[in-house]
């Protein structure tokens, strides 16, 4: 099997996923780059293709054939291409994701609830940011809750990762009227209010990519 | 968007080259990963000092490699701090063996990056310490912000740090150094402008023709507060004023005034800029022992300024005066 | 109109004001009529250089007295030449007894004005020799216009002819060294945007977001052409094109490139387009031995850049290298 | 008598119109730099009235007691105030008048004819403009003419600077259609054609204050 598919997903399955966020980042490049305007420097679209663009050449060069070398292509690729804060964090979250599966060569509902939630955990540790601080945490902290109860519920790879995108893509909506108190966003204080964050934002796009691919699987 | 490039994606790369053509006899520039390096170096048995940030705040930070400065400088992508390898690999060309001293801009992602960097440069048996710098004013300090961002008060630090690290100094030693010039200098910022990013191609805000942004930041980011454009002493009196009551600087105080120039400000308004804020300093007392202004410390083409102020004793002025022979800043060699 | 001053009509007043409190060590500023001197002048036995013209060019022409470069420099109101009354004073204040030279940029106002001091120098028995320079390959050269204008070229003139005076040259060598630097260098320059005069308070011309003026001068005249912008390669090509072809340069030539910021280009663009003429040139086997880049003749906050070349021989480098130590200018020293 | 009046004009009548000359400038300072700006370096209307304010705050100060030295009053702070290529051309012709003019303790009309032929005579020594370059000898060189004719025709004061004014006038429109071959404006070639040369504006301007106020002597 080549594909993710509704009960497991292999390396195959995992590079198909990557490939897809990397077009949905790419597509949805300069509505990142504009949300990042309005509280940060400008740059957050920009700087995820930059990156997923790098991935997809690694890719192109070459698939590696665990998930887990997979996610960890892409980290080192994120942290080596992103810069930011983005880089680091992205790249750490697909770090953990890949050593917290390191062993398996297909990953199951409940090692895909595992890999998210070792990413998240690895955000929260770079970046120290709490819930409702406005960042990408508030994306991924209810992806990861919404994951776990679908895997718990008996979902499979298509429904656990339908429920986490759907509950990231409310997260970074309601990030719109927080106060940022982390990252660049945090200098406006106030002025930070209204605007939806760009990290939370590149994070909903991306585990809407991974469901989206993984509904589409045989 | 009206810039003279050739194409937004390959700006930092043509820029490094022609750094490369230009000062040939200052510095090298490495490219995949791309940083700077002092030519001569490394140095055997110096402290290096290594520093680095998004690009497009030129002269920051090749500007100031070579001797009696940066041993080496990290350039981004325009205003996106560098990534770890381009770190470590600066960090492995500058060591001499007396350690590396990281200078940092308190930037959520130039923290994270220059971390990673560190723990890499860890592992390779280089010793690394960093110093994080985060003297803009107009950015409240609490835990509930990234903290207060490192903005003209680098330019200061990187000099006073480079030239203890020139004089022999030793690791801690220039540690130290580098916290005291952190932990005496304060500035804050202001835009008429905003700047416009190559890649995104749109202004990072807007302003209409009466007004104006205080407390900006480096990066195009919106600043405290939006206001009608006033007079000079007015804008002075406004940024001075936040600058000096925060530390605060008092009576009596030695001081060096830098007035630094956005990328766009003519040096005309940045002499008059700076011969308001010697007024308002010379009204309380302060001294200005020592002073720069110009454009030393940019967002790409915005027009505005940020002024900052250092609280010196004997030995940072010292250190300020001590030689130096870079691009940007050349002195007593 | 956005600008960091109090009042439009003493912009000038106020920042000579901040030039003589920053640069106190190098230049002493008098008032009524305003002029700068070295603060270590007049130098007895010594040629003595004066220059001159509108303010706005900034750090032109202040920016470059002190050792090594200019004895005095005559600030005239925003981009209108200085009169003869200041010319003279500052004439008088130079003078060390080995005569003076009047280094003037081919302007109708500045040749006449400097004209009118030098009779009235003479008068008082001081030896005053006029050098001109007219650059500018972006006029045409006839008996139907006032000749070209004085433009980037004057900052490697500037350099070349205070060394020779400051080796010891008389009046007449460092006249002649200094006729051979204005034989020697061509430049051409453009914009992007206009700048405006402060009292006047309106842009000096407009362009459209998608426009560049090319051949414009620096004081906001309009150029050549008005033309679509192009790519930075494009824009050098056009610019170094007519530069060579008018001296000309030729394969084996060994030169100096200058390219000047016109005040509100960011340096990550000059050094862009620095790299863009390197390329150029090496096609035509024409050599760059030294280089200059950066906001060194300025328009107000103009966005452009003028692109000048100096055919070298081995004394005009070794005049080129030797110490200077100006605010806008310093090495070895 | 303290004013210009028709068949002669003292010191005091050359005050008056220098002072009037000084109103006039001020009055359209804005449209002569804005002149300037289009073919030129946008600062003549600014010069001028920097100029002859100075000269006002020197009449104030006292009021020199022939025409020659009121005229030498107004070269002398005219070349030390205003700068630019206008400040020494005007410079020059108020200084030439004044040597022209010498011995005259009252300017009958051929006297005022023979100051403006000196005046003219000195911008064209010092310019070295020929008639058709576009410069303020496209003003001087009609109203001088005029003059001439005028006094010729037996003309009084007010008769004389009025012909002097009416020619300059249209001289200063004449230039409209010429391509500038002196001054700033040269370097725009056939850029410069289509505009109205600044200096042969502020030209005429000045001779119209002068014809006002002999029209109104008694
Ligand atoms: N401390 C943090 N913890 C988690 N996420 C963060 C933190 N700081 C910033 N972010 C995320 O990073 C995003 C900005 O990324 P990006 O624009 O690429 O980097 P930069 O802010 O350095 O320009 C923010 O929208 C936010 O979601
Ligand atoms: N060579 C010349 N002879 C006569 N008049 C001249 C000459 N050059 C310039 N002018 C006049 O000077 C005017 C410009 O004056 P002004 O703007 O004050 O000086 P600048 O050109 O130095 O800025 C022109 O409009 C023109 O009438
Ligand atoms: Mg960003
Ligand atoms: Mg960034
Ligand atoms: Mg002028
Ligand atoms: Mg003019």
């Amino acid at each position: 099997m080549s594909e993710a598919d509704r009960t497991s997903c292999d390396a195959a399955g995992v590079v198909a996923g990557i490939r897809a966020v990397a077009a949905t980042i790419a597509e949805h490049k300069v509505e990142l780059t504009r949300l990042d305007r309005d509280i940060g420097d400008g740059d957050h679209g920009e700087n995820m293709a930059r990156g997923f663009t790098a991935v997809l050449a690694k890719l192109d060069a070459g698939e590696p054939d665990t998930p887990s070398a997979v996610l960890k292509l892409v980290a080192s690729t994120l942290i080596s291409t992103v810069g930011g804060a983005a880089g680091p964090l992205y790249g750490t979250a697909f770090l953990r994701a890949s050593t917290a599966v390191k062993e398996a060569t297909t990953l199951d509902p409940q090692a895909i609830v595992t890999a998210l939630t070792a990413g998240r955990d690895g955000v929260v540790a770079r970046g120290k940011a709490e819930l409702e601080d406005k960042t990408m945490v508030d994306a991924l902290t209810p992806a990861v809750n919404a994951a776990r109860a679908a895997a718990d519920a008996g979902g499979d790879v298509a429904a656990v990762l339908r429920a986490a995108a759907n509950d990231a893509a409310m997260g970074a909506a309601a990030t719109i009227p927080l106060q940022a108190r982390k990252g660049r966003a945090s200098y406006l204080g106030a002025r930070s209010i209204g605007h939806q964050d760009p990290g939370a934002t590149s994070t909903a796009y991306l585990l809407e990519a991974l469901a989206a691919v993984a509904e589409k699987a045989p | 968007m009206k810039k003279i490039i050739n194409d937004p994606t390959t700006v930092v790369t043509e820029a490094l080259k022609g750094v490369a053509l230009a000062h040939a006899d200052l510095v090298t520039v490495h490219h995949d990963p791309d940083f700077i390096t002092r030519a001569d170096g490394p140095i055997q048995g110096k402290v290096a000092i290594v520093s680095g940030g998004g690009s497009g705040h030129e002269p920051l930070a090749g500007g100031y490699v070579g001797p009696g400065g940066l041993d080496a400088a990290v350039p981004g992508a325009v205003f996106t701090s560098p990534t770890p390898d381009q770190i470590l690999a600066a960090t492995q060309a500058a060591d001499g063996g007396a350690g590396v001293v990281h200078l940092v801009l308190n930037y959520t992602g130039d923290i994270l990056n220059f971390e990673t960097a560190a723990e890499l440069a860890d592992a390779e048996d280089i010793n690394v310490q960093a110093v994080v710098i985060d003297d803009d004013v107009a950015v409240k300090d609490s835990t509930w912000t990234a903290g207060r961002r490192g903005v003209g008060g680098a330019i200061p630090w990187y000099k006073i740090t480079c030239a203890a690290a020139a004089r022999g100094d030793d690791l801690d030693a220039v540690v130290a150094i580098s916290k005291r010039v952190v932990a005496n200098v304060r500035t804050m910022g202001m835009a008429l402008t905003p700047c416009t990013v190559p890649h995104s191609g749109e202004p990072s805000f807007t302003l209409a023709e009466d007004e104006m942004e205080i407390g900006i930041g480096v990066h195009g980011e919106p600043g405290r507060e939006r206001t009608k454009l006033t007079s000079a002493n007015e804008i002075v009196a406004t940024l001075l004023g936040s600058v000096v009551e925060d530390l605060p600087f008092e009576r009596g105080d030695n001081t060096l005034l830098f007035v630094n120039g956005m990328g766009g400000t003519p040096s005309i308004e940045l002499y008059l800029a700076y011969n308001a804020a010697r007024e308002f300093l010379a009204e309380r007392g302060i001294e200005v022992t020592r002073s720069l202004v110009g454009n030393y410390f940019t967002s790409l083409e915005m027009q505005g300024m940020s002024i900052s102020l250092l609280k010196l004793d004997d030995e940072l002025t010292e250190l300020w005066d001590a030689p130096i022979n870079t691009a940007a800043m050349r002195r007593g060699v």
